[in-house]
């Protein structure tokens, strides 16, 4: 059992790996053949996968409705708009869940979308510019040098990137266009370099099983 | 004497031709691809005339009928295009290519018909002159076949195994010895937030980011949190530890009870040291918020992977005047914590700490062999630079993906 | 607590007399889109009752969006990949010709959901993981050093010039060697390495600065583009006003 | 009054905020907005398109959390390609952006008369991200079967010849994500050399450069500002360059605050430790 458990899956995604570097390196048809199938079979588990995060999701908030935690009123209410949006989602414009998605612009479902979901994640971010400007006038303070440099770089770009910095001086604009191209994609590509390199070595831990963390269950 | 004349005009009928005709034509299968194109090369000729057009034809039979496949200008479609296939050599510039993938249907010269992988084919080059004269080079077989390494990738696959070994190498000698680590200023700094706090008399409070388990910024929260408490502990100052993952807030629980256990205070330890702020981020903002309001901290110490919250939360530790300390690889968000912080681990930092503090061999070993893999992209740039300044890209090219 | 009251009985006796007043003018149109644009309104202005405190307003415009966007991507998932990738090709459903290997893929999906199972077939998740984990690592490595490795590298090792352009290059170098210098762990940060990693600090700065601008005027360009809703698609005014 | 200058009530900093969009939004006044190169070069890739008839890829990787920002983008670059016969498939590697993407096809779509399946066609959405664009790689029909309506793409004239990314003649991925440095450019990009255009959120764009200098994009459409610089370029005035008039105002009021706290913090409240 425990092979089946813990042997298995690292076989399998050192193989996998393995599998996955090599590929790139081998124009042949049937190597290619062979990635174009294990990508195909990657975006249906992945579609799985999608419906596992949902699943969890739902089943965190009928915990609490269940459990009457704290706040428990508010997690119905996803239960609500869930029933809602599922049920014209199935309803699919009258077209039933097992053919294509209706287009038609009538669909409730879309009209749930356009006034329920597009104002909602549309305002929840824009809350955000109040509590900016806030934090520029109370907290964002040069503490430290380096911080100083930050705000000088952060006002200059905020003013050369609208149009009422050209019409203050034509080196505004300038100014920030240089600050982006040259020292903030020096600064960038480093970062790029030192985090791409963190990335190969975390997937190379994963192919060797030295990273087991996604296996879940209390193996580090 | 006429013979002499009539020869001297024979041969100059016959050198243009001769110049005119390419020469050295080769045909081969199309390298670093899966079959299905066939290769042809010939040499470049100086003097043609402007205007002139080269001629590229296909046959499947050795006696013809040839099939005009492309016709393309003499200046163009040197080797030196593509030195990724070619190389960089100066004589790359001296020759042309062709890269064939199909040619026309005889039956219905609208289609076209794919070469075939493991078919022969021939091939001709001809010069068509300004004038309309063409001369043609001798017919050339080739076969097209699929290819089993793709020699433009070559760098990568050798850049791509060093480094893995490097990083393999590192990680088991970190198994071995033990391995040198830069001191980490951010970590100082968090000991003496929470020695003020102890000073003021004031609880210490610990926010996670808002990823699972399953992140490697969370799991270096945790590291960093096990520290925490462990002095909090011996301080005997208030800890508290708010959260938005049932599974983080669990792994909390342990990592918090065993510090305690471990700096000998377990009676010091409660089950309301770790708890659940709320799950939904801008609750969860408002959640911490509000308790910071309330319970006043110290010590104000974020750690882990945050989105936009990130802002909410350290405006208001900032404005309590909490002596605030985070850490993430956020980048986004990262400029926030800079300007409302006292400090503030960026980005692999936060990987750095957690592997300063765990001593576990497989972050240390990995964070040495990156160290290694940094040190030699510097030495490259610099290096390369340097040469590419006087003149010899040759360093440059080794490192070109193409 | 009797002050937050008040204010949330006038600003909902507000919202729906200037609704009534939109409607009878006939400015907003008392079908589908009319309501609809109440709705949204609603939950917009219920959502910025945050800015004052958090409140059940903000809670439950909150909660109710997270429902909807659940079933939103399920409705996706659903349409595209499960029905259009699995179901019709195994069953030959909507006159798709049948491919039995998808079956294969669907069953390790399928693994994977038991991982909210019990455990005694839980840890059939973990053969899902392992392929999709196995897989993408192995993918992204070589892709990984080619694109933002070795096309990184080699846009830095041009040719220096005393030129304008010449001189960028050189800046650029220099913040790339010096960043990479900070984040260098195995060396203490004294003496030459500690100078370059100042200098490496400095770049960084810059650098989180412009994002720190840049930030700042994403989050203004989503408030205009809500405020632009409110006025012009509720409150239906004639922009510019003066 | 210094302690009330250091001690302000943050709501009543937020009214500051709401008044300098709001008031800006209400008047007209003009302001130059000069398109930037790296935005002039994604018009110029479509203007080179649209001279060979070709076709354009748009993977619209967004959702309504960034619809202010990225949506005009969507509508100018669809306008400009309607306008000018280029032919334009769009997809989407998040699933929230179907909606919005929907939305900008028809309303563009009815402005030019542009006619489903012959001049676009909107694939929706698939999951897998890096490896739905191996696939699209690889082999394009199998990848999409169908379009979202469920019609076969081997059989929309849009589609028809397309048998790789590689016959694309521009991909211009429009995202709020990681989608391009994590997917289009490492695994698309890097193997098929296709030109690569980017329109993103603000919060993305200063990550982006490198990968302009590198030659691995060859344009950038960053924020509301790039937007409205698309919107000025095809003549078309839209919400973005009416966002430029708000956007420049509060960024001043915004900039004043950090100046104005700054002075405050070293004239008197330095010694308090913290704010």
């Amino acid at each position: 059992m425990l092979f089946l458990r813990r042997t298995l899956p690292l076989i399998l995604a050192f193989v996998l790996g393995i599998i996955g570097i090599a590929i790139y390196y081998i124009p042949h048809n049937a190597a290619q053949d062979l990635e174009n199938e294990l990508a195909k079979w990657d975006r249906i588990v992945a579609a799985f996968a999608m419906l596992l995060g949902l699943y969890s999701l739902m089943r965190l908030h009928w915990s609490r409705v269940r459990r009457q935690q704290a706040g428990w009123g508010y997690s119905s209410l996803v239960f609500l708009g869930f029933a809602i949006m599922f049920f014209l989602s199935l309803f699919n414009n009258g077209l039933g869940p097992f053919v294509a998605k209706s287009s038609a612009d009538t669909d409730p479902f879309v009209w749930m979308y356009n006034n329920v979901q597009v104002p909602a994640d549309g305002t929840m971010f824009s809350i955000l510019a109040f509590f900016i400007a806030s934090a520029a006038y109370r907290t964002f303070r040069a503490r430290t040098p380096e911080a100083a440099i930050l705000l000088v770089s952060a006002m200059i770009v905020m003013i050369g990137r609208v149009p009422i910095g050209a019409l203050i001086s034509d080196w505004i604009p300038w100014a920030a266009q240089w600050l982006m191209a040259v020292p903030n994609l020096a600064a960038k590509r480093g970062i790029l370099l030192g985090v791409s390199l963190g990335a190969v070595a975390t997937s190379l831990r994963i192919i060797f099983g030295i990273e087991r963390a996604y296996l879940g269950g209390g193996e580090s | 004497m006429r013979k002499i004349l009539i020869g001297i005009v024979w041969l100059l009928c016959v050198i243009p031709i001769c110049a005119q005709q390419p020469e050295e034509v080769k045909a081969f299968d199309a390298p670093n691809d899966a079959g299905g194109s066939i290769t042809v090369t010939w040499k470049r000729i100086d003097t043609l005339p402007p205007g002139t057009l080269y001629h590229i034809a296909l046959s499947e039979f050795p006696e013809g009928p040839f099939h005009l496949v492309k016709k393309i200008a003499s200046e163009t479609n040197l080797m030196s295009d593509a030195p990724g296939t070619f190389g960089h050599g100066t004589e790359t510039s001296q020759y042309h290519f062709f890269n064939i993938t199909a040619f026309p249907d005889p039956g219905d010269s609208s289609k076209t018909v794919a070469i075939e992988n493991g078919k022969t084919y021939y091939f001709q080059i001809g010069t068509q002159l300004p004038s309309g004269d063409l001369f043609f080079s001798n017919s050339i077989p080739a076969q097209a076949f699929g290819n089993l390494f793709n020699q433009t990738k070559l760098n990568n696959f050798i850049l791509g195994t060093v480094f893995s070994i490097i990083i393999l190498v590192s990680i088991y000698m970190a198994r071995r010895r033990t391995l040198f680590i830069r001191r980490i200023a951010g970590l100082e700094a968090l000991d003496e937030a929470l020695g003020r706090a102890t000073e003021m008399g004031k609880p210490v409070l610990f926010t996670h980011g808002l990823t699972g388990m399953g992140s490697v910024s969370t799991i270096a929260a945790v590291n960093i949190l096990s520290r925490v408490a462990r002095r909090t502990a011996e301080f005997n100052t208030t800890l508290r530890v708010a959260n938005n993952d049932a599974v983080v807030m669990a792994v909390s629980h342990e990592v918090v009870k065993e510090a305690y256990l471990n700096a000998g205070r377990p009676d010091a330890y409660n089950e309301d040291i770790v708890f659940m702020a709320a799950t939904e981020q801008f609750s969860y903002a408002a959640a911490v918020d509000g308790m910071m309001v309330r319970e006043r901290p110290a010590a104000n110490i974020m750690m882990g992977y945050f989105f936009a919250e990130s802002l909410l939360l350290a405006e208001t530790g900032a404005s309590i005047g909490a002596i605030q300390i985070a850490g993430t690889d956020s980048y986004t968000q990262l400029p926030f914590f800079i300007t409302t912080c006292d400090y503030t681990l960026m980005g692999e930092e936060l990987y750095a700490a957690s592997a300063y503090l765990a001593r576990e061999p497989k972050l240390l070993g990995s964070l040495k062999g990156q160290d290694i893999g940094k040190a030699v992209v510097l030495l490259v740039l610099l290096m390369g630079t340097l040469l590419s300044t006087l003149g010899n890209q040759s360093l440059t090219h080794l490192f070109t993906a193409y | 607590m009797n002050r937050d009251k008040l204010f949330f009985f006038v600003f909902l006796c507000l919202f729906v007399i200037l609704n009534a007043y939109l409607l009878s003018s006939g400015k907003l149109a008392a079908n589908w889109d009319g309501f609809g644009i109440i709705i949204a309104v609603g939950i917009t202005l219920s959502l910025y009752s945050f800015l004052y405190k958090d409140n059940p307003l903000f809670k439950f415009a909150e909660n109710l969006y997270v429902g909807v966007a659940a079933a939103y991507t399920l409705d996706q998932v659903w349409y595209t990949a499960v029905l259009a990738d699995v179901l019709n090709p195994i069953f030959g459903l909507n006159d798709t010709p049948v491919d039995l290997v998808r079956m294969l893929p669907a069953i390790l999906g399928l693994c994977m959901l038991t991982q909210l199972a019990s455990p005694t077939i839980s840890w059939l998740s973990r053969i899902s993981f392992a392929f999709v984990v196995g897989l993408g690592s192995g993918l992204a490595i070589p892709r990984t050093i080619a694109a933002n490795l070795l096309a990184q590298i080699e846009p830095s090792m041009q040719s220096l010039s005393a030129s304008a352009e010449g001189f960028n290059l050189f800046v650029i170098l220099v913040g790339v060697v010096t960043v990479l210098v900070y984040f260098f762990y195995s060396v203490e940060h004294t003496g030459a390495v500690g100078i370059s990693s100042k200098i490496g600090i400095w770049f960084l700065m810059i650098s989180f600065g412009a994002s720190f601008g840049y930030t700042i005027m994403a989050r203004l360009s989503l408030l205009i583009g809500r405020v632009g809703f409110l006025l012009q698609d509720w409150l239906k005014l004639q922009l510019p006003l003066f | 009054m210094k302690d009330f200058l250091l001690n302000i009530d943050r709501r009543i900093i937020f009214v500051f905020v709401a008044l300098g969009v709001i008031i800006p939004s209400l008047t007209e006044f003009p302001l130059p907005i000069k398109p930037t190169s790296t935005v002039q070069s994604i018009y110029d890739t479509i203007e080179e398109i649209a001279a060979k008839n070709g076709t354009v890829l748009i993977s619209f990787d967004y959702g309504p959390g960034s619809m202010p920002e990225v949506q005009p983008m969507a509508l100018s670059v669809l306008r400009h390609c309607f306008n000018k016969k280029v032919k334009v498939v769009g997809m989407c590697l998040w699933p929230t952006g179907v909606g919005l993407a929907q939305l900008a096809f028809d309303t563009v779509s009815k402005e030019f008369g542009a006619q489903y399946g012959t001049d676009y066609v909107f694939l929706g959405f698939k999951p897998g991200y890096t490896t739905l664009i191996l696939n699209m790689g690889r082999n394009f029909h199998d990848a999409f079967a169908q379009d979202l309506q469920g019609n076969r793409t081997t059989e929309l004239a849009v589609t028809r010849n397309i048998k790789g990314l590689k016959d694309f003649d521009y991909v211009l991925c429009l995202a709020a994500g990681n989608t391009p440095d994590g997917a289009w450019i490492p695994f698309g990009q890097e193997r098929y050399k296709f030109k690569f255009g980017l329109g993103c959120t603000a919060v993305m764009a200063p990550d982006q450069f490198p990968y302009l200098q590198s030659g691995q994009m060859n344009g950038l459409m960053g924020g509301l500002a790039g937007a409205a610089e698309y919107e000025v370029l095809i003549k078309t005035p839209g919400t973005a360059t009416e966002g430029m008039r708000p956007q420049s105002i509060v960024h001043l009021i915004i900039i004043l605050f950090i100046i104005l706290g700054n002075v405050m913090y070293f004239l008197h409240g330095r010694q308090k430790g913290g704010a």
